[in-house]
């Protein structure tokens, strides 16, 4: 990162030209042109099926783009070889929408995955994944396995899976949909600490009385296009 | 590639552990096949030797007067000299001499002086090529076709004759031992393709988390060397009564005559390759289903 | 069974997609075992009915003189008719006369009057019982033992030997359509259980909804069937041209020895339902494998 | 049903002395004794892990009490045979909280599925499905399969299998975590139509804006106990 230029530095992501289509259907997102600087935190919201789980996708690499050229932490993604990608995604936290949980993995091992993936030592996980659990409630569930949890404590798992890594760029789908605001609102705080550290953030969420709750900005996508809020 | 950290949920999920049971019993069925060929072939070996060496051919007097005969049967000796130097493998074919015969009739017929006066049959010494590659049966068939009267020494022409039939049966079997092989190979395959059918979602979440492709090819891959080890080894706890059962049974039963039937020490090594083998696939396999679930991922 | 509106996501994943590839080479094994077990039997009946009937011992004259020879000689002959008689499946020995044995000599010695004079070797006619089960080579060696001079006919002697090991490698041929049909079963059952185990949450879900037990079963089983009857034939058609193959490649090999090597109606029989056979076990299996897993839930 | 008691028919689900507790942990529910009347619309509420979809669970027959007795349409689900429970289970409509939507199959057939296991006609699936699938906004992902759906979507898909077979119960647990208010409202409506017909419906939810917009009665679980709201 610190021999990098200024001006791709300060965004984490760029979109440019962007368009997603799923095979011969329509274009479910058209023309995305827009960047996150970094240490930016912005909500994304929009009808259900307007593309926004498609458009967190692009940026963690899920899915390429049928269009147009994404630029994350300064790199082209499109002109990327395949090895460099993991690298690349090791900087970027996801809390997927359906949580993807290792079901056969308990809690901690979930949870601590991203860091014995980056090699992290097992001093470390000791140290760092009970405290995050016990923040997000789950002290009591540390050896639990995901069959086992409620849908609000598994959501929790993949959020503290996400934060873990502390990773550059944290998306965040729908973190919100299985537990509620008193919670909704404390893990609100915790994005909001990273954020405070120089994670950009971007939560998709239906949640209006949370997005209005927190004072940041607010990409609307509507009809394929990213109209800002 | 065995031990290290596992971070994926291979340790006790019901497809990990049909693995072993299906690699068992097909390196079990391999490692009985396997052996069987190397059994077969120490026997055929050492009929091989029974029948190297040198053989005899009879021809009977020919009939009329004991002059008249005499001369039929000389001519009859001749021809039959001419084809079995003519054949491939043989080095020399030669008339035993009267006292010859007469000493070698002698403890069938009484040591008489009366046998000189009889119109005797020829004996033909006759002389193979160190390679023993004759076909004994071929010959007979030949002989007694051409030359009236003439016979191949019996025990011999049996004995050949079921040399060629191991033959033919150590041919199938190493066919058997080749199918059985591609078909644990493609057991092998299949199952561990399988398990990495059902592990799709857990090698994508690793791919998204950011671990790089040999990371997880290579998890996979160890986690299928040892279950394909462990079931090689089952099916090769389940081989060795079996080897020693073919032995000990096959012994009693022909008494002597197959009596070395005990697998050779190359057949030993082959068989206990087989778990490794058999190992050594399936994580080849594992890693290689592995590279190609992730190809299909960005 | 086959048939019916699938409810369940089972027509293109990849975990029913291999189970016929599983199938397949099993059946295919399963069926040359099978038809080789049946060729090997035929071949043994036939080489069976040649043994039977009757059968030639030769006693060798005994040394000395003339008279003192033919004392000893009948001495031996009765010796051996005595233990011939003692042996079970052998219901009559008979010497032949002077006649007889000068009359069987001549072709070989000429018909010279000088025979008669001869010490003459003794030979016995022995019938045996119908059903032809006289351990031959035993005897031969008892005889040899027991009685100086004494030897069976050969070529029977040979056959005998011949017999026994086929019959020998007839049983381990057996053992192996046992084994194959046995690791058979064993894939069908865990490649079909893995299939349950990945669809688990299928039934699950059909389970919560309101299906019975027997519905939910049904479908898995129809789709075995049809999966395990596919992998049959797939095995069946490999197998055809491996029955010619040995029965013409064998053929050629031996001329005429082992002309028969043809597949009876019996066998074709038997590996034509080997298809059957695995659709069946299949849908056994998976319909089994769905109640084990329904009966875990309530 | 027609001959059943009178005091039996009354409550559709009745609960006595009900406890709860996977493997040797704690008891998650203690002592529930309750009855849900024919006709009722419940919310259940509670903090995540109080245990809303283990009562749930119970009510749908995926599981049993470790203690007490419950009885469903006046079936004491304690003493039923087996083979008497699929037919139970039929007239229980479930949206479960994590989808268990079939991924091989299309969103009609997901939808259909009670309908064909009831032994209904092609004809009636083709009738009825299209019409609810457009209902719930789904009309043009009738032949998607739910790995292509939005999380939205899905959780839709979900409820139009819930209710397709006019269930005459119909439990739904967080069918609105993964959708906006605005569907959220008309999902709730297509609740009430069904209530007022007859089908008597429990909503486990968070979602308190939701709650409070509806004006029927709310059991909380707290501390595995139940408090009417
Ligand atoms: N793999 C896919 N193949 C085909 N279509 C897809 C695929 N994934 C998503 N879609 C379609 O793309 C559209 C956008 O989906 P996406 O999941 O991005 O929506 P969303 O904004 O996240 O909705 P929600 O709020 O309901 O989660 C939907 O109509 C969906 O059906
Ligand atoms: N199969 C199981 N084995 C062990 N514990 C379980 C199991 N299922 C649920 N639990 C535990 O029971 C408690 C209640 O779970 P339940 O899913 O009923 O909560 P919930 O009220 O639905 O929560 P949420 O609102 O988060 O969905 C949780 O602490 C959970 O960990
Ligand atoms: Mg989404
Ligand atoms: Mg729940």
């Amino acid at each position: 990162m610190a021999r990098q230029h200024a001006a791709e530095r300060a965004n984490v992501v760029q979109f440019d030209g962007v368009a997603v289509r799923y095979g011969r259907g329509p274009e479910i997102l058209q023309d995305l042109q827009f960047a996150l600087p970094a240490g930016s935190f912005h909500f994304l919201t929009g009808p259900s099926g307007a593309g926004k789980s498609s458009l967190l996708r692009l940026i963690y690499l899920a899915q390429r783009p049928s269009r147009g050229r994404i630029l994350l932490f300064g790199r082209d993604t499109s002109v990327a070889r395949r090895y460099e990608l993991p690298a690349l995604r090791r900087r970027v936290g996801v809390v997927f929408q359906d949580f993807r949980l290792l079901d056969h993995l308990s809690t901690l091992d979930n949870v601590a995955l991203p860091l014995r993936i980056a090699g992290a030592s097992e001093q470390d996980v000791r140290k760092f994944v009970p405290d995050l659990l016990n923040w997000v409630g789950l002290a009591d569930h540390i050896d639990a396995h995901p069959p086992t949890l409620s849908g609000g404590q598994k959501q929790r798992v993949a959020i503290a899976r996400a934060v873990i890594g502390r990773p550059d760029l944290l998306l965040a789908d729908e973190p919100t949909g299985n537990v509620d605001d008193s919670i909704a609102m404390r893990l609100m705080y915790l994005f909001d600490e990273l954020n405070k550290l120089g994670t950009t953030v971007v939560v998709a969420t239906h949640n209006e009385n949370l997005v209005s709750r927190m004072d940041y900005p607010r990409l609307v996508l509507e009809r394929g296009r990213i109209m800002r809020g | 590639m065995i031990g290290g950290r596992s971070d994926l949920p291979l340790s006790d999920d019901s497809t990990g552990a049909y693995l072993p049971w299906l690699v068992a019993p097909m390196v079990f069925l391999s490692a009985v096949a396997l052996a069987g060929v190397f059994i077969l072939n120490t026997l055929i070996g050492s009929w091989d030797r029974d029948v190297a060496g040198t053989l005899t051919v009879e021809i009977a007097a020919a009939p009329g007067e004991a002059a008249e005969s005499a001369e039929r049967t000389r001519g009859r000796v001749e021809q039959a000299i001419g084809i079995l130097e003519n054949t491939p493998g043989i080095a020399r074919a030669r008339a035993l001499s009267q006292e010859q015969l007469v000493t070698l009739l002698a403890p069938w017929l009484g040591s008489s002086d009366l046998l000189k006066e009889l119109p005797l049959p020829a004996l033909l010494d006759v002389t193979l090529e160190g390679n023993g590659g004759v076909n004994l049966v071929e010959l007979a068939a030949k002989l007694a076709k051409s030359v009236p009267g003439a016979s191949l020494d019996d025990h011999r022409v049996w004995l050949n004759r079921l040399i060629y039939l191991s033959r033919a049966i150590e041919w199938l079997a190493i066919a058997v031992v080749v199918l059985i092989g591609a078909v644990t190979s493609a057991t092998v395959y299949f199952a561990t393709g399988t398990a990495m059918a059902v592990h799709r979602e857990v090698i994508e979440v690793l791919h998204l988390i950011g671990a790089a492709d040999g990371y997880i090819a290579g998890q996979f891959a160890s986690r299928a060397v040892f279950l394909g080890f462990k079931g090689g080894l089952i099916g090769l706890c389940l081989t060795l009564p079996v080897i020693f059962g073919i032995a000990v049974g096959t012994d009693r039963l022909e008494g002597g005559f197959l009596s070395d039937l005990s697998l050779p020490l190359g057949g030993w090594i082959a068989v206990l390759t087989l778990p490794l083998i058999a190992a050594l696939l399936a994580g080849l396999t594992a890693r290689a289903a592995v590279y190609r679930t992730l190809a299909k991922m960005l």
